[in-house]
């Protein structure tokens, strides 16, 4: 569904990713775990279109988005949940969930995602006419991803979802992710908490200092003395 | 057709036409050289700084062409004959943009001095950039000819080079009053009289002089009210001459508040029977602007180009071929300007600045603007016209010898139009 | 005479009680953690503390002195030092520079710079930065700009030192690193409260955990009994660390 | 400040002092001394707007202040030195007036409540102050201009020297500090309020001498002109163009406003302000940030050009 | 006195809804792309001209040519935003201020300047035939142009209102407005969302330009003094609120008039800058403005 191959990437003269190569098939949950400014962040928004690769190749079913813009990406099928959430702060929670569904293959349908959204997140319902900015942290994560749900995504990328947030509520959300997928979204996962991650996805790629230094089911990686003595402390 | 297509602004025009003008013609007639004359200069400089942007732009690109116009006619008689040297000289005006900037007003004038070492400056318009440049020929010991400023007290400073063959306003606060009782008469002046007045030194010196000035000559002021330029709301004080019953209106807005001002006492239905609005009608664009609502308002701008001196048919010849209309207000007094000029280099015979300034004193001469004579604090004895718009156009009412039409009174009330 | 007292604090904004009647205690020495929901109003007390927020009611004294509402910059001057949940680093200077600030005008403020710089290196170098001294702190990583607060705050020379959310980001080997960094810290004898997400580090770190809930203190108490407290479970632990 | 920089900028100065004993011609001198003006404005600006960070646009204010007050004690009999004196605290005492109130807002709240006051200024003196003030006659027949450019040449060194060494101070670590992050400062213990105001102070304070000194250049101007708000606009356009927050920006953008307008002025006439608008706007276009900016980033680009020359050469050297 | 009040009220109201107009460009664009135009008031002054020439030289009513003087700032907004604009949308909040400052600056020479040359430096204006009719109510004199002004001012206001709140263009206009980078995610073309609203403001400046000639006059120079009173009207109603941009210009237009009324006409706009002042000390945020972050 989604592949990248050598991808190079850079921020202006600092280079962040050398030789990517990802592959991501029909409604699998795969996660991409690596320590810090590793470079998850990065593929994310070059998957994104919102960072240009210097070379290198994306495709997304079958449909190459090396020269499409970002938001023609979302159009096609693609929603990020940023890194932070980054909601809109000064609307309501529903004008959130409304711009979700900004693009016109999710619009007309948007009635109708929004009950599945409001299923997944019932809390969001309850806050549907608050203004954004007043929520708790993890009342915006849950937002930032209903309102990439709205959307209608096929793939949807998620960047540290547990970022900050209580334990309880991490647990929450990683149940939500599992549940999201079992109902047909395929997912590229960014996650700090590896264990959890591992556990969660059904394959995973560890990228390291910018490149991809190993993959397989998350079993695997999980039973990996390296990767165990790295991330799982 | 606008004053875009003025002329270039270095005017160099050797002799092509001997056509001279009445006032350029020599007082003595060229000798056969004597035994040993220093080397003649190839030019008289002369420089002007004038605003031909900013808000003074509109004023200063009247003035322009009267400078241009001049030098041209006169170098097209050989120029200025100068008997130091025995012979004629042309002259060569050189013109700046100061963007109605004082501080760059004065860069130009030094700019002038230094690399043109002109023999004369020639002044740009408004008081605001009469007041630096006049300074600084001061300063520079250049006589200066400036127009397009009615403010008297500059001349009460005791400056020496400046001159100003202009209407000032202790003229334009006598005259007004002189012509209504001439004109009108006795029971039917509008003696009610509401002036408003620009809080700026030229208001109150003139409006000061017209309330100061009424009662003598059997006029009431019955609203005297002060407004800060730029104001755009004028119905506090139309109202309150409404209320008073005033039957006349004396002013001397700016073009903006002057067309916002009429504008606002036809809505709110106050017509004076007279008005006297100087500077704002003074343009052409005020009958456009205004329609009917800009009739019947009189002027004291200076000149008129109806009057009947010589060499103003020439000059208006000049104009309507380039501008497509007779010239406007500030050309003829711009142009008497370098007549006088020229007139005092001929008779100092030499370009030396000091003895110029001397002939300048002395002048007595006829000009387009009419016999010039100057005072000893610089302003100059000129013919204070009375203009009026009437079917869109500027007539010259008063002096009746000049008159274009005739003097339209009482106005009738803007919806009676 | 408690080392820092908070009394009978309340702070609400709008309708919404971020804080209510809270009170807690640290003692000089001790690392408090401070752990609660998201939205139970922690960094909330830290902006109290530090004079960021003004209280509605109540009191905090700091050393036996009355600190309550005091301008946000005589806090770290009293020696109350700070990090922030979102970073807020001067992007256009040096990291270098970034320390030095806290070195020149912090609990012993001085107006010699080179000095400054000398001993501002030190606390670069304490946190492992200092070979990006010469950095500009905009080109840092988001987790580097975190250490640079640290160092920056370190520099101030505070006595009680309030880190927001440290370690947020971090994986299991790097916040045990940063664990270790927190103690050495407490080791050379300055207070530390922790808000902190990563229950592991917090159990590992706190001598004393408080938690909050709806901006009310809940429970507490040395880590093992918090672990165990059915009502931290119930609204913050989650059944997975019960 | 390397050897170099120190030789260069002595240089500077000796050029600057001797420019009048050279060149004879007032034009010259009146636009060096208009370049000067302009330093010293823009400087001053640049205290607060650019070190600072509170984008101040009501800094005609303290000019004007500074020249109203100075023209009418000089007027009035005083001699020079204190008449400017009075002028720059006037200043600063309106300054710490106005202070307190207008730091209790932010970003554009700031830019524009700053523009308001100055206005407020601006019309009322045009109201109580409406006769022109000319210079006398017999000021006129001794004026010269080479005492005025000496005068500007000192004022622009000493706010040039004085904001170098202000911002390799402790203080100025402060105010650069409250610009970057503010409340980060305050929880360093930088009182982001003393900072703005003492920026401010020093700001006003150097704004209302070069005032001061503007109204012993000045032969003649409405009392009101000094607080026109394109002072305000052209003092920040200078320091944006040149580079706000360092010490050479505000230099470079008045020599680039000042002769390259003056220039324009006099080879096209009529045209040349709309010749100046396109110039201005494809610089801004094509050095974003400034000249300073550009010139880094020029310096970055041939460091890097060079290193990687350097890297070559390396490995032809082991090559062999 | 109950009449020279209301009807020195009457005409600050109208004065007000002008700069309120003009106010609420700027604040749109402002507020959006947060492009400090200060260019806008030469647009306005474009729209006036626009209007005027359509009606010495067609004769035709101002108030029909007001769509078609809209439309001709549009494509003016369009042409300025692609050519200059365009390059600074992606920069930070603070960079973009001072780049479309400078870049305003300089635009604002090359239009005053233009405009010179094109229309000479002559004030113009336009009076209709109906210019001096007004109807009368209590005694008071409704002058009809400038009712009307009020009018379409006020259509003006409550469709660009309506457009925001309602349409989803105009929702995606206000996320760009929160958040460039995740509004990309959305699926916005951002690009486009600056371009429109850069050039909505640039037809309000037409609008705005317009009702000035008939009301007032123009001038090539007009531009600064309402680009400066559009930037203290903005700021006194608060970022924000388009609603409350106009509403701050009402209030300063009323305050004006009424100063003139009361104290004195020389200090009318010395007070309405006084009150503007104070409604600052007191809300630092403008009358209706939402906290800054
Ligand atoms: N806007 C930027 N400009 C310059 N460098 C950047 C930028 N964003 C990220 N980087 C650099 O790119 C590298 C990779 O960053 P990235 O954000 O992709 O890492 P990450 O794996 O997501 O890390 P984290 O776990 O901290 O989120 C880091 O070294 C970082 O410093
Ligand atoms: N300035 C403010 N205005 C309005 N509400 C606020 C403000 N600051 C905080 N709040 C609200 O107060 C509550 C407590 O916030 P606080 O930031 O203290 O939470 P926290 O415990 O630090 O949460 P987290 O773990 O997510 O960082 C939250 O509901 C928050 O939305
Ligand atoms: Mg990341
Ligand atoms: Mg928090």
């Amino acid at each position: 569904m989604l592949k990248l191959s050598g991808i190079n990437a850079a921020y202006k003269d600092l280079q962040v990713l050398w030789d990517v190569s990802i592959q991501v098939d029909e409604g699998e949950l795969v996660a991409l775990v690596g320590s810090n400014g590793a470079g998850k962040t990065t593929t994310l928004r070059v998957i994104s279109g919102l960072l240009k690769p210097a070379s290198g190749s994306i495709s997304f079913q079958d449909h190459s988005l090396g020269k499409e813009s970002a938001h023609r990406i979302v159009e096609l099928g693609i929603s990020q949940v940023p890194e932070g959430g980054k909601i809109f702060t000064g609307m309501s929670v529903l004008e959130n969930l409304e711009l979700g569904a900004f693009v016109a293959r999710a619009r007309k349908d948007k009635d109708q995602t929004l009950k599945w959204v409001y299923e997944i997140f019932p809390r969001l319902e309850e806050r549907k006419n608050q203004r954004a900015g007043t929520l708790s942290g993890g009342e915006r994560q849950m937002l930032a991803i209903g309102r990439a749900l709205m959307s209608k995504p096929k793939l949807l990328l998620l960047d540290e979802p547990s970022f900050g947030l209580a334990p309880i509520l991490v647990e929450q959300i990683f149940e939500m992710i599992t549940e999201i997928n079992r109902q047909g979204v395929t997912v590229l996962l960014v996650e700090q908490n590896v264990r959890a991650a591992l556990e969660l996805a059904h394959r995973a790629y560890v990228i390291e200092n910018g490149r991809i230094v190993g993959q397989g089911t998350g079993e695997d990686l999980l039973s990996f003395e390296s990767v165990r003595r790295a991330y799982l402390g | 057709p606008t004053p875009t297509q003025a002329p270039p602004t270095e005017v160099v025009k050797p002799t092509e036409t001997p056509k001279a003008t009445e006032a350029a013609k020599p007082t003595e007639t060229p000798k056969p050289t004597e035994v040993s004359l220093p080397p003649a200069p190839e030019f008289i400089e002369v420089g002007a700084s004038i605003p031909l942007t900013g808000k003074f732009g509109s004023l200063g690109t009247q003035v322009k062409p009267g400078y241009v116009f001049a030098v041209q006619d006169i170098n097209a008689a050989g120029g200025v004959y100068v008997k130091e040297y025995g012979k004629k000289i042309p002259i060569r005006l050189t013109i700046y943009d100061d963007e109605s900037d004082p501080t760059k007003a004065v860069s130009k004038l030094e700019t002038l001095y230094a690399e043109q070492n002109v023999v004369a400056y020639l002044g740009g318009a408004g008081s605001d950039m009469h007041a630096a440049t006049a300074a600084i020929a001061e300063k520079n010991k250049v006589p200066y000819l400036g127009i397009a400023f009615a403010l008297y007290s500059i001349h009460q400073q005791g400056y020496k080079y400046l001159f100003s063959p202009f209407p000032k306003s202790p003229a334009q606060a006598r005259d007004v009053f002189e012509i209504l009782n001439a004109e009108i008469p006795e029971g039917e002046r509008p003696t009610k009289i509401a002036i408003f007045q620009e809080k700026t030194d030229w208001g109150k010196e003139l409006c000061g002089l017209w309330k100061e000035n009424a009662p003598k000559y059997g006029y009431e002021v019955v609203v005297y009210e002060q407004y800060a330029p730029k104001t755009e709301d004028f119905s506090d004080m139309i109202l309150k001459a409404k209320a008073a019953g005033a039957e006349a209106l004396f002013g001397m807005p700016t073009q903006p508040d002057g067309v916002a001002m009429f504008k606002q006492m036809a809505e709110l239905g106050w017509t004076p029977k007279f008005s006297l609005i100087i500077r704002a009608p003074e343009n052409v664009t005020w009958g456009e602007t205004l329609g009917t609502v800009g009739e019947y308002v009189t002027i004291f701008p200076g000149w008129h180009h109806g009057e009947k001196f010589p060499g103003v048919e020439e000059l208006n010849a000049k104009y309507q071929a380039e501008f497509g209309r007779p010239a406007d207000l500030l050309t003829g007094p711009a142009y008497a300007c370098v007549q006088i000029l020229a007139n005092a280099i001929e008779r100092a015979g030499t370009l030396d600045r000091d003895a110029i300034r001397d002939a300048i004193a002395a002048t007595d001469m006829m000009t387009v603007v009419g016999p010039v004579t100057f005072n000893a604090d610089g302003t100059g004895n000129v013919l204070n016209p009375l203009i009026q718009w009437q079917n869109g156009k500027l007539e010259l009412v008063w002096p009746k010898d000049q008159a274009t039409a005739d003097f339209f009174y009482p106005a009738p009330p803007f919806d009676q139009r | 005479m408690h080392f820092l007292k908070v009394e009978r604090l309340c702070k609400s904004f709008g309708g919404l009680m971020a804080i209510h009647n809270l009170d807690f205690e640290i003692e000089e020495g001790e690392i408090v953690g401070l752990i609660g929901p998201n939205g139970s109003g922690k960094t909330t007390t830290l902006n109290l503390i530090t004079g960021f927020l003004k209280p509605d009611s109540g009191t905090i004294t700091f050393r036996g002195e009355d600190i309550t509402g005091l301008p946000r910059c005589r806090a770290c001057q009293k020696g109350i030092a700070r990090t922030f949940q979102l970073t807020k680093s001067f992007l256009n200077f040096t990291a270098l520079q970034n320390v030095m600030v806290g070195r020149v005008y912090g609990r012993e403020p001085t107006g010699n710079l080179r000095v400054a710089a000398e001993e501002s290196r030190a606390s670069l170098q304490r946190v492992g930065l200092l070979d990006k001294a010469e950095a500009l702190a905009k080109d840092l990583t988001l987790m580097e700009r975190k250490r640079l607060e640290l160092a920056r705050a370190l520099a101030a020379k505070p006595r009680l030192l309030l880190l927001d959310e440290l370690m947020a980001g971090l994986n299991p080997g790097e916040a045990e690193e940063a664990m270790q960094l927190i103690k050495q810290i407490r080791d050379s004898g300055i207070t530390i409260l922790v808000v902190e997400h990563i229950v592991k580090a917090i159990l590992g770190l706190s001598d004393r955990i408080i938690v909050l809930d709806y901006g009310e203190k809940i429970a507490e108490g040395l880590p093992e009994e918090i672990v165990h407290n059915p009502r931290v479970i119930e609204v913050y632990l989650g059944k997975a660390h019960a | 400040m390397g050897r170099k920089q120190v030789i260069f900028i002595a240089l500077l100065i000796a050029i600057l002092v001797l420019l009048p004993v050279v060149v004879k011609k007032d034009n010259i001198i009146n636009l060096a001394l208009l370049v000067l003006l302009y330093i010293c404005l823009a400087s001053s600006w640049n205290i607060l707007g650019g070190y600072t960070g509170q984008t101040n646009l009501g800094h005609a204010a303290f000019f004007g202040l500074g020249a109203l007050s100075t023209r009418f004690l000089w007027m009035s009999g005083w001699s020079l030195l204190p008449s400017v004196l009075a002028g720059g605290l006037l200043a600063v005492a309106f300054a710490l007036l106005i202070g307190i109130p207008a730091f209790r807002l932010r970003g554009v709240y700031f830019a524009i409540g700053t523009l308001a006051l100055a206005q407020i200024l601006y019309i009322t003196v045009g109201n109580v102050f409406s006769d022109i003030s000319s210079l006398r006659p017999q000021d006129l027949a001794t004026y010269q201009l080479v005492p005025r450019y000496y005068f500007f040449l000192v004022l622009a060194l000493l706010i040039t020297g004085t904001t170098y060494l202000l911002v390799n101070s402790k203080l100025g670590l402060g105010m650069m500090a409250v610009r970057e992050e503010e409340e980060a400062a305050e929880s360093l213990g930088v009182s982001a309020l003393k900072h703005k105001l003492l920026a401010l102070s020093i700001s006003a304070f150097f704004a209302g001498l070069s005032g001061g000194a503007f109204a012993y250049y000045h032969v003649g101007y409405y009392p009101r002109f000094p607080f026109s708000p394109e002072w305000t606009f052209d003092s920040m356009m200078m320091v944006y163009i040149g580079g706000a927050g360092t010490i050479i920006g505000p230099i470079i953008g008045a020599l680039f406003f000042v002769v390259v307008r003056e220039l324009l002025a006099l080879k096209l006439v009529e045209l040349h302000l709309i010749v100046f608008g396109i110039l201005f706007i494809l610089v801004v276009l094509f050095l974003p940030g400034g000249f300073v900016e550009a010139w880094k980033k020029m310096q970055a680009a041939f460091a890097r050009r060079s290193k990687e020359r350097g890297v070559k050469v390396s490995f032809q050297t082991t090559d062999d | 006195m109950f009449v020279p009040l209301a009807q020195s009220l009457v005409f600050g109201l109208l004065v007000g809804a002008l700069y309120g107009l003009a106010a609420v460009g700027l604040s749109l664009v402002f507020g959006v792309t947060k492009f400090l135009n200060v260019a806008h008031g030469e647009l306005l002054m474009l729209g006036g001209y626009a209007s005027f020439w359509a009606f010495t030289l067609r004769g035709v009513d101002p108030f029909l040519t007001l769509p078609l003087t809209m439309v001709f700032l549009l494509v003016i907004g369009v042409v300025l935003y692609k050519l200059l604009f365009a390059h600074m949308v992606k920069l930070t909040e603070e960079a973009k201020i001072q780049n479309t400052l400078l870049v305003g600056f300089g635009l604002s020479l090359i239009l005053q300047n233009v405009a010179l040359r094109l229309w000479t430096a002559d004030t113009r204006g336009i009076t209709t035939s109906y210019s001096r009719m007004a109807f009368t109510f209590l005694g008071v004199r409704f002058p009809i142009v400038r009712v009307a002004s009020l009018g379409i001012a006020l259509i003006a206001l409550f469709a660009l209102d309506l457009f925001l709140r309602r349409t989803y263009t105009g929702k995606a206009l206000r996320a760009t407005v929160e958040n460039w980078e995740a509004a990309t995610l959305m699926g916005i073309d951002i690009q486009r969302v600056y371009l429109l609203s850069f050039v909505m403001g640039a037809a309000l400046a037409g609008a705005a330009g317009c009702l000035v000639s008939v009301g007032y006059s123009i001038d090539p120079g007009m531009g600064m003094s309402w680009t400066l009173k559009g930037l203290i009207v903005m700021v006194l109603g608060g970022l924000g609120s388009f609603m409350g941009t106009f509403v701050g210009g009402i209030v300063l237009g009323v305050t004006e008039s009424a100063t003139g009324y009361f104290l004195t006409l020389t200090y009318r706009e010395v007070v309405g800058l006084v009150l503007f002042i104070l409604v600052l000390v007191f809300r630092p945020q403008g009358l209706f403005g939402t906290k800054e972050r």
